[in-house]
């Protein structure tokens, strides 16, 4: 079986696939980190089995765009290209990490990524005034709020949809519905038939997607951001998959059914690009395997720059509150 | 002196009004200026382009439009997240909420995000917001339309708080509010709108500011020192006029922003005078008048003369009826008081 | 022209037309009082031309229902059967009130009406609260929120629809749309095709009634009522009317297009029941002058009831907070 | 002393430990023997169900349903909300908030409704209502899971605020919380849930509760008095352990309950040692240091041998970074320093 890609088309799913590769990776060093109690401090809330998710929003997206990260939110900072080495240095609570030790919230404002997710709804109000400040500055830029299948039961999820479809804003409410809000499976707590579907009460177009196909991802999300661009606005989509290791990585998930956590597993959105791009002789294993040692040796060299640096000067406590 | 006939028609000013210019039209003229100068400054609030309920942003629709003055929905949370979103974005949000009181249905926007970004991200984002906040009792309003919250987000970290009291102030702090890159709440006290003061040629003058941080000493004294906001400061200079028949020299003090707090001038005032009142209708326990005591105490324990006192709401919510509403926000009889009981005249 | 009504309808329709002339007639007391500066505070907030709203529904209740009100909510705590001498001395803060001249949010826990409406949409999720209890004590109670169109963009209006859906409440979610939020017209604020089309987001069943329809309201309410009493869980009514006096009293409405408040009175529900009682012969001229003379008496005597109560004592300011 | 491990799996309790329960193990205890004697008492929060991310709702679940123990959305307007609703609707609700900063959404529904409903209706309705808030820094949570923002409910009217620093207060403070007709809130420092405490026999009886409003002399001493609350008592009788040695005799007083306040046993202290010192991880402006502070030198001003002081969070977010967060805390280190300040060995 051959394929009928392009040059471009190639190196952009090989592309996608070595950054669902580095996300995984980076994150289960933090992970690895804290369980050798390297770190403490609240544990790593990983996106194991999600990681289609951000690379496919974020492969759509350009520069000036913005993205709100959630306590889950390593995927989007590594798929808008932040060095892992930073990253992870915050996530060590390190001099050199992107907010200088300060919270891991991990922020790069070059890249368009504001690190939020300490309070579950509270990126998507913002994430929709940065929309208004895209939108009132003449750019054609975008913005877009992540946030879980929980947090849509939230208020400020409801108010925010609200205005961006008043004022028409540029901005895509991503919603990454793993299944569950920490112990509550999301079909006990949302009675839709889709958290999609609740775009109607705003009069946005709502859409749902396979959020373990990085390349129907990224479709849904072009087509959301080109909406946007041309003065379109809001648009809600909500990409499904399955939360596999756990709400936060110390979480032994005992409430789920036996079983559940093995098949989602099964379906993860690597091993099926992988696999796909193997059978169409894209990638086969050898290539495959370099991508994964230069991913691993990448994380490697970004776990000794985290342990190296030192964790900020006790007097920095009372720095960068104020302007 | 006040205006608590907020809901009733205006009266039309008298002729020797005609230069003193109202609070309200003092931050009407503040935000116009501001707005002119720099485009990037904005408005989002309930009713605020079609009929201001307090008229404070009268006018300002037909001028800048309805991009620049945005009527908001009834959804606090996405309009002061959409501030604090803007605001990251490089614009100048201000925000204004019909009444003070329902920012408790936002707060976490206000003190988890707009307050800590920046120092969460290490510094990388700056939030120049202004949040105005109509306060205060005297006019009938209730429970839930009354109160004067300023205590709690001086508590909190990382915002900037700002009580005019005049319409110089509210020119002068509005001004310094908008070009500040912090989170500013601006607290505008109700009765205050359409009470008219003097004003100097510089009030005129669209380069006109006022640091924050720095207290007005409105009235010198020896005696004591008292240390009022809003309304409560001119009850507290009438007081202090009337005292001085009485033998009794009161310095008044106006501290104007609260945080930051021009302690050292509070302090030095006490110094001399030995004495002090705080008085504020904030409720009282842990509101601002025992964090000014603690502040005086700590610093200038050894000049103190007598127990510095403090006036406030005893911790009841604001009641409808007017008699009652009298009975829990200090005035004028209290005031004086507490002034002969600290100089041992009671 | 007759009709074929039993006495029983007969009787019923009759009282619904009295229940909203009292409401109007009260409210115009209230208002009078305020332009006479007999009262102070916040100027009144007159249901005029949505009487239909609160009478229809408040007919579908019993004893033991509860209803949550806003700050447009003398309507309802007249429908519910408050004696408008305590409602009005309450309204004029005076010690004979229903809250002994504490507060304008009318309340009498006897008949089941808990004033409310200080903050938006404050009441939705306390309303949900009594309907937990109400089902968790095994009752077969319901619990109605009244809120506006406005409210239904707050956070807390969505929070409590979906926590409804999931535990299946005896909730009555009762939008009154009056067609504005102060100055906003819906339009403005809502581009779903109406309000009660939010409530499939929710999964709850959601009906649209119009409003100055007395009998339709009290039979959309009946039936979301004895959905609620068996069981069945939550409805949200959207009850479409007009509002005509302004939001508060004082408010001169020169931001509504020419025409539209005059057509809003042309289409006054108690006309409109009462044209349809003279049409069918139940209710003359004559009978309903002398119903207009008797609710004229009734809100004389209650006017001069508030008049003579004298206000609280001051050392009244410090109690009733703790129980 | 304390646990910082708290999002790492338990040590199997050591020997000397068995009968030292954890202050987790008493608000669990509490909970339960309320919920077994009043049928009415339920509770609301996410995840309590099925796997209490502190583990204090353990168990309860199994024994109550989950009709009684109710997992609630992420919603939490509409539960904080619904919990006011029942708790006038006659039920007895108990809300848990995994970290209490989250009280920031829903803080409307707390000092607007819950708080003040009692008030507006003239004493009609009752809202028994208790709320739990996981609080204070020490585990590296961050800026948004690590306050202690009691003082804001301390300002607000018609709250009561409970923090156990023991697990026989912990339990004896939450049944009365959970029988008290008000609004209550309980900060449960997140440090303190799996530490161990000696009780005493009477830990067991089902009908031992704890009135609010009576402070513990938790150590007599005559030179200085000082005020600590939850993790930083603890830390305080250490120092007054060390400092003994030094011949400075410290009292140190637990006041159990910010709301209603013990004022009397504190200013009685004061009057006996002249000097005051208030540890507590709130941020100082406007916290419930300067409130203790400010009583106290409005009731005892003439006993005071030198100028009370008090500790506590300058007014900073807590940093996530270790050093940084034990730079803004008080510690073993600043209570000592300070103590010795005030009797003048500094
Ligand atoms: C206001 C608020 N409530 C509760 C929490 C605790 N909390 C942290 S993450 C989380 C789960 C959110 O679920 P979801 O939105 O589905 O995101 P996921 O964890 O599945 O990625 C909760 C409840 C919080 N941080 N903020
Ligand atoms: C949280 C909050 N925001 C704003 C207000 C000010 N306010 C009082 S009534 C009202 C209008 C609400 O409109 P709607 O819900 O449509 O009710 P209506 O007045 O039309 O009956 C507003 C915005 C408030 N009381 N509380
Ligand atoms: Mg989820
Ligand atoms: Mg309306």
């Amino acid at each position: 079986m051959t394929h009928s890609l392009t040059k471009a088309d190639v190196d952009e799913r090989v592309a996608l696939l070595r950054t669902m590769l580095l996300i995984r990776a980076v994150e289960n060093a933090w992970a690895d980190a804290y369980f050798a109690e390297e770190i403490t401090g609240i544990p790593p809330s990983l996106s194991t089995g999600q990681e289609a998710i951000a690379t496919g929003a974020c492969a759509a997206l350009a520069d000036g765009d913005f993205v709100f990260t959630t306590h889950r939110g390593q995927a989007p900072q590594i798929a808008r290209g932040l060095e892992p080495r930073r990253v992870l240095a915050e996530l060590y609570c390190r001099r050199d990490g992107y907010n200088k030790g300060k919270s891991y919230h991990v922020t790069d404002v070059s890249r368009g990524v504001i690190g939020m997710g300490g309070v579950v709804p509270a990126q998507i109000p913002v994430a929709g005034g940065m929309a208004v400040a895209q939108k009132m500055r003449g750019t054609d830029r975008v913005s877009v709020a992540f946030f879980g299948d929980g947090a849509s039961n939230e208020g400020a999820f409801h108010e925010t949809a609200n205005l961006a479809a008043m004022w028409t804003l540029p901005l895509i409410l991503l919603c990454e519905n793993n299944g569950y809000c920490i112990t509550q499976p999301v079909a006990d707590a949302v009675k839709a038939p889709s958290i999609a579907s609740r775009a109607a009460a705003y009069g946005l177009p709502g859409v749902c997607v396979d959020g373990n196909d990085v390349l129907a991802v990224r479709e849904a999300i072009t087509a959301a951001v080109a909406r946007a661009r041309t003065g379109g606005g809001a648009t809600l989509v909500e990409a499904r998959s399955e939360r596999v290791a756990g709400h936060l990585c110390h979480d032994r998930q005992g409430y789920r059914p036996a079983g559940e956590i093995d098949a989602a597993r099964g379906r993860c959105p690597i091993e099926r690009l992988r696999g796909a791009l193997a059978a169409a002789q894209i990638l086969e294993a050898d290539a495959y395997a370099r991508l994964e040692a230069e991913v691993a040796a990448e994380v490697a060299d970004a776990v000794a720059f985290a342990r190296a640096s030192p964790f900020p000067a006790t007097h920095e406590a009372c720095e960068d509150l104020w302007a | 002196m006040f205006d608590d006939r907020l809901f009733r028609p205006g009266a039309a000013p008298s002729p020797e009004d005609r230069d003193r210019p109202s609070v309200r039209a003092a931050l009407n003229a503040a935000m116009r200026e501001e707005m002119r100068r720099d485009p990037l400054v904005f408005q989002m609030g309930e009713d605020i382009a079609l009929a201001s309920p307090f008229g404070v942003t009268s006018g300002l629709a037909a001028e800048f439009g309805r991009e620049r003055i945005r009527d908001a929905p009834c959804s606090e949370v996405a309009v002061l997240g959409a501030a604090v979103g803007a605001a990251i974005g490089g614009m100048r949000p201000i925000v204004e909420f019909q009444f003070g009181d329902f920012l408790s249905v936002a707060i976490d926007q206000l003190t988890h995000q707009a307050a800590m970004l920046r120092y969460l991200t290490g510094g990388q984002v700056k939030v120049p917001l202004v949040v105005r906040l109509p306060c205060g009792a005297g006019q009938g309003a209730g429970s839930q339309h009354s109160q004067s919250l300023y205590s709690w987000f001086v508590h909190a970290p990382g915002i900037k708080v700002v009580l005019p009291a005049t319409a110089m102030d509210a020119k002068g702090l509005m001004k310094t509010a908008i070009r500040d890159d912090n989170p500013v709440l601006v607290f505008e006290h109700k009765q205050l709108y359409r009470s008219r003061w003097p004003v100097t040629a510089e009030y005129a003058d669209p380069e006109f500011v006022i640091p924050f941080g720095r207290a007005a000493i409105r009235r010198t004294g020896h005696d004591v020192t008292v240390v009022a906001t809003l309304t409560l400061l001119h009850h507290t200079l009438a007081v202090a006029d009337a005292l001085a028949d009485e033998g009794i020299s009161v310095e008044v003090i106006d501290p104007r922003t609260l945080v930051p707090l021009d302690t050292a001038t509070i302090v030095d005032s006490v110094r001399r005078t030995g004495r002090l009142l705080v008085v504020d209708e904030a409720y009282l326990p842990c509101g601002i008048q025992g964090e000014v005591m603690a502040l005086v105490v700590e610093r200038a324990f050894d000049a103190l003369k007598a127990a510095p006192r403090r006036l406030g709401n005893p911790g009841v919510p604001v009641p409808f009826a007017p008699p009652l509403e009298a009975a829990v926000i200090p005035d004028a009889r209290r005031i004086a008081e507490a002034i002969r009981a600290l100089v041992g005249r009671a």
